[in-house]
C-alpha cells in the first residue's frame, strides 16, 4: 500500500541494483524495447508496470517504450502493432490473454522482432522467443500441500475448505485451482465451495462475505490473490469469523506483515512475484543484445523460465517482505 | 400595454410590431389565422419569450418580463395553448408548481389540497380529485387544471391561449362563468380563440392580428359586423359557413363503407351500432367524456373492444391500427402534439408518415423516391394552405392550426374509404375552417365515408349529413342533420348528465354561423 | 428511453399509479411485483437453503452488502427522475475513498476523512452539474467523461495502489464492525439516507420539482422553476451519495481505491428503472429502487450459498431478471 | 434522458437541424464539431509523433481497431434512434464468436461458422426484441438481463476457456490479415455495413419509419405503422450486427472468447450519443455515430503512441471527450 512508512517502499523496489562487476550489465549497444501489459487496475499488474519500467531505467542503453495499458484485447492488438510498425527491437507482451495475442506476438516474431512472454502464456511456440512467468499449477499446489498437511496435523478429518479464485475465465485461475485440487487430493481433501472474484478488493469483500453465511464453520481458506485478499480478511472481520485460518496468492508485502504480525486468520501465502517483469526487461535486453545469462553455461538466453511458487509463513516472512509488493 | 413587439424565430418574423392595450377589468380578445403571431405575443407577455424590440408597460412604466418568474411577479398568470402540464404530479402540485406552500421546503400538502379543491369548485369541476395524477386526466380535465392554475396566482392579468379548444358547450358555460366573476373583480383577461360567438358573448374589445402585425386594435367586441372582423384578419371575404350537402336521403341505397356492430368496451361505451354510406358525413355529438374518441379509436382498431366493425364488407381485427391503414381508414386524433405530431421533423415528414409505402420503387424493398415524396408533401401543404409555406420546417415550429392542417394532410395523400376526424377543427382559424368544411365535403362527394367528432354542435350539425347523440356510451339518437337543432341535441346530450349544473348558463347565441349556409 | 408500452394498443391505460409512496393505496401497488419477486426469492432461499437463509447474520450480510450501492441508488433515482443520468457514481466513489485515505486526509483524523469524501463526492457531482445545466452537455456524456476521468485521477493519486485505513482512523472501520441492535452502524447509515431520501422526494418543494423537471422541463421552465439550477442540485445530491457511499466502503474494506465501485453506474441504474423509475424522467420513487436493489442483492446471495459457478450465476440472473419484471407487469394488470 | 437543453431558455433552439442526412446542407452542418474535433485530435498526432501517426499502417490500424465496435455502432444507432437501447452488445458478440468456435460447429469449416455466429446473434436480438415489442419490458432491463445471461451462457458453452480458430477454418483469420489495396478485409466489411446502415436509416421506408417509432411511438402507430414489428426488427437488427462483429473479432484475435466484447456497450452507446443521436429517440445519424466512434479510437491511439500511464491517460480521455463536446456544440451555435 502507498500510504505505508517509507522505508518499507523502497525496500520492496525490485532486483536489487545491478551489481556493477557483472559483464552483463555493462553498457552494450541500444536497444528499443516496446511493453505492453493490461490496464494497472490491482496492485500485482500495477507492480509488473512499475517494475518493468524501473528495471529499464536501471540500463542507459535500453530506450523503453510502453503503450497504453488496456483490458480490452482488441486495443491490446492494436498497441502491439503500433508497436511493430515502431520497428521495436525486442518485445516485452504481458498479454489479457496468450491465446487471444497469439497472432500478433506472431507476426512481430515473424518481422523479426523478438517477443518476451510474461505470466500468461502464448500458447503457440513460435510466438515468443522466451517465456517467463510464475508456477500458477505449482501456486495451487503449494496452498494445497500447506492447508491439507495442517489440517491433517490438526486431525480435522471432512475439513469445509473454501477456494476463492481470481478472475476466473483466464486460464492461469484454472491452473492454480487444478494444483490446488491435486494437492488437496494427496490428503484425500477437496474443495467444499469455489467461488471466483476479480483481484479487486471490493470483489473480494463481496464474495467472501455471501461466502461466510453460507458455511457456518469452516476449516479453511485459500484465497489466490492478496490484492482481493485485503477485501477478504475485511469481510472476516466483519462477519466476526476466526475459527479457520487463511492462505492467500501472490505474496504481497501487506500480506506478508499481516502473516509475520500472526494477528489474523492469515497466516500463510503462495508466492508469484511480480519481479518477473524486471527479469523479463532484463532478457529482452540480454536478448537484442544477443547475450547470453553470465551465470549459466548456454550462449543464449534460456526459451522458458517459471519462477518457483514460495510458501510464505510467519517463519521466514521476514526475508522475504522485500520482495513483496506493494498492493 | 404593448409597444412595437418585435419577435424574430430563425427564418420568421413572427411579430412585426405589435400593439396591444389592455385595461383593467376587461376581457380583450386576441383575434388573427393560424400563425398570426397571438401565441407569440402572449409567451412574450408571460415571460417565455424576450422581445427582440419593443416595450411592455404596466401601469405607465416599463416591465421586463423575462423569466416566467418575473411575468408572474407583475401578477400575469398564463393558460398556454399546448397543455403544459407534468403528467406525473398529482392536480394539487400542477397547480401549485412553482409557488408551493411549503415550510422550510416542506410541502404542506393537506392545504395545498384544500386549496386546490376550492379552485376546481369555482370552476364548476369539484369532482376532480386534488390528489389524482394529472396524466391519468381527459384533456378537457387537463385544461381545467390549467385554468385553476392561472388562478392560483390571483393574478391582475390572466391571459388564456384558445382555453375553450377542448371544451365542449357546457364547459365553456362554466368557464364565461368564471371570467366574469374575474373581470367583476378588476381582473383582466386577454382571450384568444378562433370561435367568433364566444368573442361576441364573452369579449368586450377585440385586438386583430395579421401577419405578425397589429390590423386592429380595440374593436368593440359585441358589435363589430363579423364580416369586417374576418376581412381584417384573412384580408378577404370568407364567409364562416359549411359547403351545401347533398340532399335528404341522397345517400340511400349506396353502399355501406363502415359498419359497427354492438362495439362494447366495458366502462366506457355500449352497444354502439351504426354504419356510413360512401359518400356520407356522420357526426357523433356528445359531452366531454362521454366516450366519442375512444369509440373512434375502438373503430381504427388502436384500443381493442368487444363488436364487430366491418369496412367495405371486410371485417376490421381488433388491435391493429395497421390492417385498418392498410384497409382504407385515416385517423386525426384528439391530442395532436401527442398523438400524431413528431415535432422535431420536418412539416414535409409528418404529411407522408402514413404513405410512405407510395414512395418506394420497388416496393418490397423499401426504397424510397424522396423527390415524388417530397413534391407530394409540398401539393399538399399548398392545398391545404399551410403556412410558412415551407415544408422543410420542423413541424414543431408551426402554430398550433397549421399543425394540424399537416396532420389532416397525411391522410390525403392517398385514396381513403373512411375518414375518422377527433375534432379536427381545434385551433384551426375561421378562413382555414372554411377550406378544410369544403375539403371534407368533397372528399365525401368523391365517395368516401367520414365519421366527425367536434365539441362544437355548430360544426356537427352544419356539416355532418347524419347525428348521432352519444350520452355516457351509448346512442340516444340518431337523426339527419336537418331535423336537429342545437337546443335539441343540447337536451338529448345532456339529460341524466345530472351532477353538473351549467345550463343555468344562457346557451350563446347560435351566432350565424351554423346555420347561413351557402 | 420510450418504451414500447407507451406506443402498445390501448386497453385501460396503466398511467394511474401515481409516483412515490404519494398515494397511499396505489403507491403499494406498483411495487407489490417487487414486493412478490423478493418473497419468491426468499421461498427459493428457504427452500434450498434453511439453515442459512433465514439466518438473522445471513440478512444483516445482504443489508450490509446493499448498503454501499444502496446510498447510490438514492442519488441516482433523483436523477433518473429529474431526467438525467449520472454514469460516474462508481468512479466518484473510488476517488472520494482513495482522496480520503491519502496519507495527508488521514493525518486530520477519521472526522476529517469522512468530510473529505463527502466533500470530493459533492464537489465531482456539481462539476457533472455545471457541464450538463449550463455546459448543455447531454448527461451521458457529461457523466461518462467525469467517470474516466475520475477513475484516472483516483488512479493517480493513489499510484494505482490500494490505500489502507490506518489504525489510528480505526473509527471509520467500526462504522462496519460495531453494531447497534444487532446491526452495524453501516445499515443504519443506509437506512438514514434513504429515508432522507423518501422524504425530500416526497414531502418537499424540492422532490416534487425533480418530477417536472425530468416530466416535462419546459412546463418546468414555464411554471417559474429555475430547471438549470434544480439539474446542478441533482448531480450534486448524487455526488453527495457517491462520498457518502465511499465512507461505506473504506468502513466495509478497509481501504480506499481506485477499483471500487466498478459497474456501480449500471447496477445502480438497473436498480432504479427495475423499481419502476421512467429513464426518461418525471416518475420514480426510492422504495421501488431499493426493492430493485435488494431483488439484485439476494439473487447473488442465493446463488454463493447455493454454491452456483459464475456462468449459471449469469444466467440463472438474466432469466431472473426477466422473470421479476414479467411478474411486476403482470401484477399490475390483475390490479387495475 | 431529458436534456437540459430543452427546458433551457428560449433564444434560437438549435433544433433546427433535421433528422437524418435528410436535408443536405443541415446534415453536414451538425457534424461539423465532430469533423472540427477529429481534426484537432489529428493535429495533436502530427505534432506529438510526427513519424508516426499519419502513416498509412497507423491509419489502417486505426480502422481495424475501429471495426469490431463500429459494426455495432451501426446496430446501436438504429436501436437508440428507433427509441430504445441496448446494453447486449458485447455479450452478444462473446457468445456469437464462442458458439461459432465450438468444436463441432468448427467441424464444419468457415461458412458455417460465418453463419453461426451470424444466426446467434440475430437469434438473440429477436429475442431481446420479443422481450421488449412483446412482453412489454423496458429495453434497459430486458438488455441488461440478455447481457447478463448471454455472457453466463458464452462462459459456460466455452467452460471459462477461449477457444483458438483451428488451422483448417484460417480463412476466417484471413479477414484480418489479408489486405486489398492496403486495408485488410475486415475493414472493407465495416465500410460495407455502414454503407448499408446509412442506406437503410436514410433512404428507405424503414428508416423512416425508425424515426417516427423512436420519436413519437403513439403517432407512429396511429399512422399505421405496426410498432412492434418495426422494434422488434430494430433488435433483431442490431443482433445481426453484433454477429458480424463477432466475425471480426475472431479473425482479429483468432479466438472465441466469453469476454470479448467487454463494456463495448458502453463505448457503442457514447459514440453513438457524442454522434448526435438522442438517447431518447427519433434522431440520430450513422455517420455522426461512426466519427463519434472514431474520435474515441483516434484517442486511443494518440495515446498508445505516446505511451500516456493509464492514470494521465483516463484524466485527459475525459477532458477531451467535453472539449469534443463543447467544441461541437459551439459550432453549431455559430452556424444558426
Ligand atoms: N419556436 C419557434 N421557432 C420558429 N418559429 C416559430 C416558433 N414559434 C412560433 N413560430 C412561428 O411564429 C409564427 C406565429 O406563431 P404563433 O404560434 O404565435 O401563431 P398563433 O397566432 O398562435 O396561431 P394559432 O392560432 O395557430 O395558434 C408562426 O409562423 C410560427 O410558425
Ligand atoms: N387515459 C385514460 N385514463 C383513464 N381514463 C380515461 C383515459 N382516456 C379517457 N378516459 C376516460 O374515458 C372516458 C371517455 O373518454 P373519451 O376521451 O373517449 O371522451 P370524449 O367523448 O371523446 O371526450 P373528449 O371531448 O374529452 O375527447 C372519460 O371518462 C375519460 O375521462
Ligand atoms: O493479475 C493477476 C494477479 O493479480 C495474480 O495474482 O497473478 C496473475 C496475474 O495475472
Ligand atoms: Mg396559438
Ligand atoms: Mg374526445
Amino acid at each position: 500500500t502507498s500510504n505505508e512508512p517509507v522505508a518499507t517502499q523502497q525496500a520492496s523496489a525490485p532486483a536489487a541494483a545491478p551489481a556493477a562487476e557483472d559483464g552483463n550489465d555493462a553498457p552494450g549497444e541500444k536497444v528499443v524495447i516496446g511493453f505492453s501489459a493490461p490496464a494497472a487496475d490491482h496492485g500485482w499488474i500495477a507492480a509488473i508496470s512499475k517494475n518493468a519500467a524501473e528495471a529499464a531505467k536501471q540500463y542507459t542503453d535500453i530506450e523503453f517504450k510502453p503503450v497504453e495499458p488496456t483490458n480490452d484485447i482488441n486495443q491490446q492488438i492494436s498497441a502491439v502493432e503500433s508497436l511493430i510498425q515502431a520497428k521495436v527491437n525486442v518485445l516485452v507482451i504481458l498479454p489479457n490473454d496468450g491465446q487471444q495475442l497469439n497472432q500478433v506476438a506472431r507476426q512481430a516474431m515473424d518481422a523479426g522482432i523478438p517477443v518476451v512472454n510474461v505470466d500468461r502464456v502464448f500458447p503457440d511456440k513460435l510466438s515468443y522467443r522466451a517465456w517467463i512467468g510464475g508456477d500458477n499449477y505449482g501456486m495451487g499446489v503449494a496452498a494445497g500441500h500447506h492447508i491439507g498437511k495442517t489440517l491433517k496435523d490438526k486431525g480435522v478429518s471432512n475439513p469445509v475448505i473454501l477456494e476463492i479464485q481470481g478472475i476466473a475465465t483466464l486460464p492461469l485461475t484454472q491452473d492454480r485451482s487444478k494444483g490446488f485440487a491435486d494437492a488437496l487430493k494427496t490428503y484425500g481433501f477437496k474443495v467444499t465451495a469455489q467461488q471466483d472474484a476479480k483481484f479487486t478488493v471490493e470483489s473480494g469483500t463481496q464474495v467472501a462475505a455471501n461466502l461466510l453465511q453460507a458455511h457456518k464453520k469452516i476449516d479453511a481458506i485459500w484465497n489466490h490473490d492478496d490484492d482481493q485478499g485485503i477485501g477478504v480478511l475485511a469481510a472476516i472481520k466483519e462477519a466476526g469469523r476466526n475459527e479457520f485460518f487463511m492462505v492467500g496468492g501472490a505474496g504481497s508485502a501487506n500480506a506478508m506483515r499481516d502473516i509475520q504480525a500472526d494477528s489474523g486468520v492469515l497466516k500463510a501465502t503462495v508466492t508469484y512475484p511480480p519481479t518477473m517483469a524486471a527479469s523479463a526487461i532484463k532478457i529482452a535486453r540480454l536478448i537484442a543484445q544477443g547475450k547470453g545469462m553470465s551465470d549459466l553455461l548456454e550462449q543464449q538466453v534460456p526459451q522458458s523460465i517459471t519462477l518457483a511458487s514460495e510458501t510464505i509463513t510467519k517463519d521466514n516472512a521476514a526475508q522475504y517482505l522485500p520482495l513483496g509488493f506493494e498492493s | 400595454m404593448m409597444r412595437g413587439i418585435v419577435k424574430q424565430f430563425p427564418g420568421v418574423r413572427a411579430l412585426d410590431g405589435v400593439n396591444l392595450e389592455v385595461r383593467a377589468g376587461e376581457v380583450h380578445c386576441l383575434l388573427g389565422q393560424n400563425g398570426a403571431g397571438k401565441s407569440t405575443l402572449i409567451k412574450i407577455l408571460s415571460g417565455a419569450h424576450e422581445p427582440d424590440e419593443g416595450e411592455v408597460l404596466l401601469d405607465g412604466s416599463p416591465v421586463r418580463l423575462a423569466p416566467p418568474t418575473a411575468a408572474m411577479g407583475h401578477g400575469i398568470a398564463t393558460i398556454y395553448q399546448e397543455l403544459d402540464l407534468v403528467d406525473g404530479l398529482s392536480v394539487t402540485e400542477n397547480i401549485f408548481l412553482g409557488h408551493e406552500m411549503a415550510t422550510f421546503g416542506f410541502s404542506r400538502r393537506a392545504e395545498a389540497d384544500r386549496a386546490t379543491a376550492e379552485l376546481l369548485a369555482r370552476l364548476g369541476h369539484g369532482e376532480i380529485r386534488p390528489r389524482t395524477e394529472v396524466g391519468s386526466l381527459s384533456p378537457a380535465h387537463k385544461q381545467i387544471v390549467s385554468m385553476a392554475r392561472a388562478l392560483s396566482h390571483s393574478a391582475r392579468v390572466i391571459i388564456m391561449d384558445e382555453p375553450s379548444a377542448a371544451l365542449d358547450h357546457d364547459e365553456v358555460g362554466n368557464l364565461f362563468r368564471v371570467i366574469r366573476d374575474l373581470t367583476s373583480q378588476g381582473v383582466a383577461v386577454i382571450y384568444i380563440s378562433h370561435r367568433l360567438e364566444e368573442i361576441r358573448e364573452i369579449g368586450d374589445r377585440v385586438t386583430v392580428l395579421k401577419d405578425g402585425r397589429t390590423v386592429a386594435v380595440g374593436l368593440a367586441a359585441k358589435d363589430t359586423p363579423t364580416s369586417k372582423i374576418v376581412a381584417l384578419m384573412t384580408g378577404r371575404n370568407v364567409e364562416y359557413v359549411f359547403p351545401p350537402r347533398p340532399g335528404r336521403g341522397a345517400h340511400e341505397g349506396r353502399p355501406e363503407v363502415l359498419r359497427v356492430e354492438n362495439l362494447t368496451l366495458p366502462g366506457r361505451f355500449a352497444d354502439v351500432s351504426f354504419s356510413i354510406r360512401t359518400g356520407e358525413i356522420v357526426g357523433l355529438a356528445g359531452l366531454v367524456g362521454s366516450g366519442r374518441s375512444e369509440i373512434i379509436e375502438a373503430i381504427y382498431g388502436a384500443r381493442r373492444a368487444g363488436g364487430r366493425v366491418v369496412l367495405d364488407g371486410r371485417t376490421v381485427r381488433p388491435g391493429s391500427t395497421t390492417r385498418a391503414v392498410r384497409m382504407g381508414m385515416g385517423l386525426a386524433p384528439e391530442e395532436r402534439k401527442a398523438q400524431a405530431l413528431l415535432l422535431d421533423h420536418p412539416v414535409a415528414q409528418n404529411i407522408t408518415l402514413a404513405s410512405l409505402s407510395r414512395y418506394t420503387r420497388p416496393r418490397w424493398l423499401g426504397w424510397l423516391d424522396r423527390r415524388t415524396e417530397f413534391a407530394e408533401a409540398e401539393r399538399l401543404s399548398q392545398l391545404l394552405d399551410i403556412r410558412p409555406p415551407d415544408p422543410r420546417r420542423p413541424i414543431r415550429t408551426l402554430s398550433g392550426g397549421n399543425q394540424q392542417k399537416a396532420v389532416l394532410g397525411r391522410w390525403l395523400a392517398e385514396d381513403r374509404k373512411l375518414l375518422l376526424l377527433d375534432e379536427p377543427t381545434r385551433g384551426v382559424d375561421v378562413g382555414a375552417r372554411a377550406e378544410l368544411y369544403a375539403l371534407v365535403r368533397k372528399l365525401a362527394d368523391d365517395g368516401i365515408g367520414v365519421l366527425l367528432v367536434s365539441s362544437e354542435v355548430p360544426e356537427v350539425l352544419g356539416l355532418a349529413d347524419r347525428v348521432l347523440v352519444i350520452r355516457e356510451g351509448r346512442i340516444v339518437h340518431e337523426a339527419p342533420a336537418e331535423d336537429l337543432d342545437e337546443h335539441r341535441v343540447l337536451d338529448l346530450v345532456m339529460v341524466s348528465a345530472g351532477q353538473r349544473p351549467g345550463s343555468d348558463v344562457a346557451h350563446p347565441p347560435t351566432e350565424g354561423a351554423s346555420h347561413d349556409r351557402g | 428511453m420510450t418504451e414500447v408500452d407507451q406506443a402498445a394498443p390501448a386497453g385501460p391505460r396503466l398511467k394511474a399509479a401515481g409516483p412515490g409512496g404519494r398515494f397511499g393505496r396505489l403507491g403499494e401497488v406498483r411495487h407489490l411485483g417487487l414486493v412478490a419477486a423478493l418473497i419468491l426469492l426468499a421461498i427459493v432461499g428457504l427452500v434450498t437453503r434453511p439453515e442459512n437463509f433465514a439466518t438473522s447474520s445471513n440478512l444483516v450480510s445482504i443489508l450490509a452488502l446493499a448498503s454501499t450501492i444502496g446510498v447510490i441508488t438514492v442519488g441516482m433515482t433523483f436523477v433518473i427522475t429529474g431526467g438525467g443520468i449520472d454514469l460516474s457514481v462508481g468512479a466518484l466513489m473510488a476517488l472520494a475513498s482513495v482522496w480520503a485515505t491519502t496519507l495527508a486526509t488521514q493525518s486530520y483524523g477519521p472526522v476529517v476523512m469522512i468530510v473529505c469524501a463527502v466533500l470530493v463526492g459533492t464537489g465531482a457531482g456539481l462539476l457533472n452539474g455545471i457541464l450538463i445545466a449550463y455546459g448543455r452537455m447531454v448527461p451521458f456524456i457529461a457523466t461518462l467523461a467525469m467517470m474516466v476521468a475520475g477513475r484516472g485521477l483516483a488512479q493517480r493519486m493513489s499510484n494505482q495502489r490500494t490505500q489502507l485505513v490506518q489504525q489510528d482512523n480505526s473509527m471509520i472501520v467500526s462504522l462496519s464492525t460495531t453494531r447497534v441492535l444487532g446491526l452495524p452502524l453501516l445499515v443504519y447509515v443506509f437506512a438514514l439516507v434513504v429515508l432522507f431520501g423518501w422524504l425530500v422526494l416526497n414531502r418537499t418543494t424540492f422532490g416534487r420539482r425533480t418530477y417536472a423537471v425530468g416530466g416535462n422541463p419546459e412546463a418546468a421552465r414555464l411554471a417559474g422553476i429555475d430547471v438549470r439550477k434544480h439539474t446542478l442540485l441533482l448531480y450534486a445530491l448524487s455526488g453527495l451519495c457517491c462520498g457518502i457511499a465511499a465512507v461505506l466502503i473504506m468502513a466495509r474494506t478497509t481501504t480506499g481505491s481506485s477499483t471500487h465501485g466498478d459497474l456501480y453506474e449500471l447496477d445502480a441504474i438497473a436498480a432504479v428503472i427495475i423499481g419502476g423509475t421512467l429513464l426518461s424522467g418525471g416518475r420514480g420513487t426510492i422504495i421501488g429502487s431499493i426493492l430493485g436493489l435488494l431483488i439484485f442483492t439476494v439473487i447473488t446471495n442465493l446463488f454463493i450459498l447455493n454454491g452456483l459457478n459464475t456462468a449459471d450465476q449469469l444466467i440463472a440472473k438474466g432469466a431472473i431478471i426477466v422473470a421479476a419484471v414479467l411478474l411486476q407487469r403482470r401484477s399490475l394488470k390483475t390490479q387495475t
